[in-house]
């Protein structure tokens, strides 16, 4: 067992009520579809996972320790083990596409060896090859969104959150990425996702967690909310 | 493990020293300026505390002898004065030689004091010089009560008047250097924390993606140091070369000499550039600790 | 007839070759949307019709004045007419979401009592009422999106240009948004769309330009590449 | 057009003052810093500028007159004196004032010089002051041919001494002056730089919803003005606090007394004030059209 909400709430600084009351439990190893309208508190909810947000109220437990108690030093360690997609991206606008995922790779201590071998893999599992010398500037936004994927991969993570990964890709180049997501999630990497992208989500068969205004207000598998 | 990234380090501190043009060069430039005026304040605050010490160490204590000493007494009188502690240098004028020196300072042949005067009325002396002029006025005191000494003369007021003057602008000058440095460090300081803050994106990924914040912090620090080192260099080796410069032009004017001991200048110099490196890394630290605890 | 675009190609400063010959007729008040996989080229031939970019060799005619050979002072004229939704928002970080529109109206010297009455009603039109006051850190990558939307409404632009639009919106709020497009575009204004959203452009039945490549690949009605 | 939106502007500027506060502070503290610096050294070289000038206007020609002159005829040489070009004061020492200074300088009761010496041996004198102490040697020169005058002495070897010292001192203070203010100028400018830097989205945002470039540049400048004015408002009122206190503090000893011209002083202020301001706009001019361009 990995992760556990116990009542979370969010409130933001300006009074917004992002998150409301949400318990949850994630087994090590699951595939889930984190779903909801804009605004919802998808990515609030995400936040808490590797705390660049703490409830409010609650408790969280990842790996059975406490995130709300865990000291401000113990955090990177947390995200370590955690590959993250930014709803934003969140490039380096003056690192190539290379040195952005080395650099992840770096900042977790991988060793030298290690990156040189697998920055080019992953560039080349979200079919950007050739972009490799490229700064994010000179990308279209797809391709910015897939290097904000390829760096998430890159330490091979015992979790993967992936805040809307496919919103500025199409269809073809989505269901890719999504295989990549299967892929390591059957090598045991935990998967959340958060999305709108309804045609990925019914085809995947997956666990389905539906927010509106900050509550969870169905949690099951797919299929049977679109029909 | 950090002797193991130290490479690492170095080469993301070049390579975003590199990649941050205008950040870069606008942190060495400030340096520069900083280190440069702060050179200038520091030199010219030396220098004058120099001249100082030179007007200071002319001040003289004469003292006029009786007229009726023999020459024995006129030795042991300058022989106690001699002993004294704090006396440098002691010169005897004898009243010929003090007839004479009035002679020139009035003139022309038409006045031969030697010959209009029936009897040299001047009296013998001895010219004392101090170790410390500051101790003149104390020396003066002891030097009165020799024996065959009947009046001691050292522009009383004027010494004390000079030493005033002397202190204030030694007070000043310090004044000044603090004010300049205080200027230079918070320039320093200003222009890292704006560097920084136009970087904070990239410390805040750094944090979410699970640095540490010594991880994070080395490619700055190194960056830092390398910056304030750069900037002071450049600092340096333009103070040295106005200096040189200045020094060469004033070389004729016996009386301006500027301080040329190349061991204080090094010292000045290496000063400076240690100011500038250490500035580098302590205006990093302390911009990068308020973006870090966010 | 509006725009023009005649043997347009594009190879930016790095040697990639965006657009490769692009020849063009846009008519007043069309509704078109731009398709084709990531890196296709669809910002690209966007960025055109505001002189963001210049083409490296063509021409590009709108109105009958010539954006090659426009000079830098005519630039904003020429912009003051155009809406543009960007890929990547572009909302400042230190403005507020009203200030955020009112700021674009104040750019092309509207009235402050125009200001005053538009600004919430373009709010209100994106379903972003009661976030006025907040800043674009604030909210949601939806909601954010939604703003970037609501700017470029504002000015009642003669051409609405909106690159990937609702990416990170779900069906439902991509529908409502889509609503407005084709409300303004009834009202003459000209409209065009970048999306890889195949349900919302099957849905539209309007003039679909497929890119591939930096290359039109095909210019016609929708449905038919769908079937 | 302009007009109607200044109050757009204003609003814009003050609000970005506020918004952008990290950016605003470091403007205004690099500016404070840099006026402070550079009033600092403007005070001083005026103020030791002022303090040559004493010194140099303390240098007198001293005029020996021959023996057998006639009262009348010590009258005439005085008034063929005074009429000089140049002359600002004339002073008579009589022959007896002479000798009593000379006794003065010697000293005790035991040699009373006017009874050991016959005749009184000393010269008649007159002490000419010059208006302008630059032209001390040709008003000695012009002095030497007056009827009556048999020796001029202006501690020949001395003034051109002191001069040369002055002008060396004057040079290096305008030397220094000229860098402190470009040092000012240019950190002032580096800081606005990185401000500007710091905010380039925005400026490309306003280009890309077409803003044409005066509109995106009048906010930036008022505020440019804005932070400039403070920042030298901030320095100014630290150097009049400073200064007065000095002014006070220094005021018993009179051979520093310090300038304290209020009108001087004023302008001085007033100019710190401007180049603050101007700096501002012009470190603001110069920046936002290197991000306009792109
Ligand atoms: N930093 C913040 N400060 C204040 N309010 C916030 C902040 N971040 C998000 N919110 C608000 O919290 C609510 C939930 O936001 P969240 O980003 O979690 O939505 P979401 O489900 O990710 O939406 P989207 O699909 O549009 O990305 C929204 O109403 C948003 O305005
Ligand atoms: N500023 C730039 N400099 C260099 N190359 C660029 C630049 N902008 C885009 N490109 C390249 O041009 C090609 C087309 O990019 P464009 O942004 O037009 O694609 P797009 O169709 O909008 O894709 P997406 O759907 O992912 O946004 C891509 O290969 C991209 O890498
Ligand atoms: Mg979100
Ligand atoms: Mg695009």
């Amino acid at each position: 067992m990995l992760v556990q909400f116990y009542n979370v709430s969010k409130i933001y600084p300006n009074g917004v009520k992002a998150l409301d009351d949400i318990s949850l439990r994630i087994e090590r190893g699951e595939f889930i579809f984190l779903m909801g309208s804009s605004g919802a508190g998808k990515s609030t909810l995400v936040k808490m996972f590797f705390r660049e947000e703490i409830p409010t109220r609650g408790q969280i437990f990842i790996a059975s320790r406490s995130i709300v108690r865990m000291k401000r030093s113990e955090v990177p360690k947390l995200r370590r083990n955690i590959g993250i997609v930014f709803q934003d991206f969140k490039l380096l606008e003056n690192k190539t596409v290379s040195e952005n995922i080395s650099f992840a790779m770096e900042v977790v201590g991988a060793n030298i060896r290690d990156i040189k071998i697998r920055v080019p893999e992953v560039i080349e599992m979200v079919g950007l090859k050739g972009k490799e010398k490229c700064f994010p500037g000179e990308l279209s936004g797809g391709e910015q969104q897939r290097v904000g994927v390829a760096r998430a991969l890159a330490n091979r993570p015992l979790m993967l959150i992936a805040d809307e990964p496919t919103g500025n890709l199409d269809i073809r180049i989505s269901t890719e990425i999504m295989e990549l997501l299967y892929d390591i999630n059957r090598k045991g990497t935990t998967v959340i996702m958060a999305t709108h992208a309804q045609e990925l989500v019914r085809a995947a068969h997956k666990r389905i967690i539906m927010l509106e205004n900050g509550r969870i207000i169905s949690d099951s598998l797919a299929g049977e909310f679109f029909l | 493990m950090i002797i193991k990234n130290m490479l690492y380090f170095i080469r993301e501190a070049l390579n975003s020293l590199m990649r941050n043009r205008l950040l870069s060069f606008a942190t060495i430039s400030t340096v520069s300026i900083s280190i440069l005026i702060l050179g200038i304040a520091v030199l010219m605050t030396m220098n004058a505390g120099s001249f100082m010490n030179r007007l200071e160490s002319d001040v003289e204590i004469i003292a006029f002898l009786e007229k009726n000493l023999s020459s024995s007494q006129i030795r042991d009188a300058g022989e106690e004065i001699e002993k004294m502690d704090g006396v440098k240098q002691l010169t005897f004028v004898s009243k010929k030689e003090a007839l004479h020196r009035l002679q020139e300072n009035f003139g022309g042949k038409e006045y031969n004091l030697g010959t209009t005067i029936g009897e040299n009325p001047l009296p013998n002396s001895y010219e004392i010089k101090a170790a410390d002029p500051h101790n003149v006025a104390d020396i003066a005191k002891k030097v009165e009560k020799v024996h065959g000494v009947y009046k001691v003369n050292y522009g009383q007021g004027v010494v004390e008047k000079l030493f005033n003057i002397t202190k204030w602008i030694r007070v000043i000058s310090v004044i000044f250097i603090v004010l300049v440095s205080l200027g230079a460090v918070l320039l320093i300081a200003t222009t890292i924390r704006l560097a920084i803050f136009a970087r904070r994106k990239e410390i805040k990924l750094m944090q979410l993606i699970g640095a540490t914040d010594w991880f994070i912090r080395w490619p700055f620090f190194i960056e830092g140091i390398l910056l304030g080192s750069l900037g002071a260099l450049v600092a340096i080796v333009l103070l040295l070369l106005g200096y040189d410069s200045l020094i060469s032009k004033t070389d004729s004017i016996y009386f301006f000499s500027l301080l040329s001991d190349p061991i204080i200048l090094s010292k000045i110099y290496i000063s400076l550039f240690l100011t500038g490196s250490v500035l580098g890394v302590l205006g990093t630290y302390i911009s990068l600790n308020r973006f870090l605890d966010v």
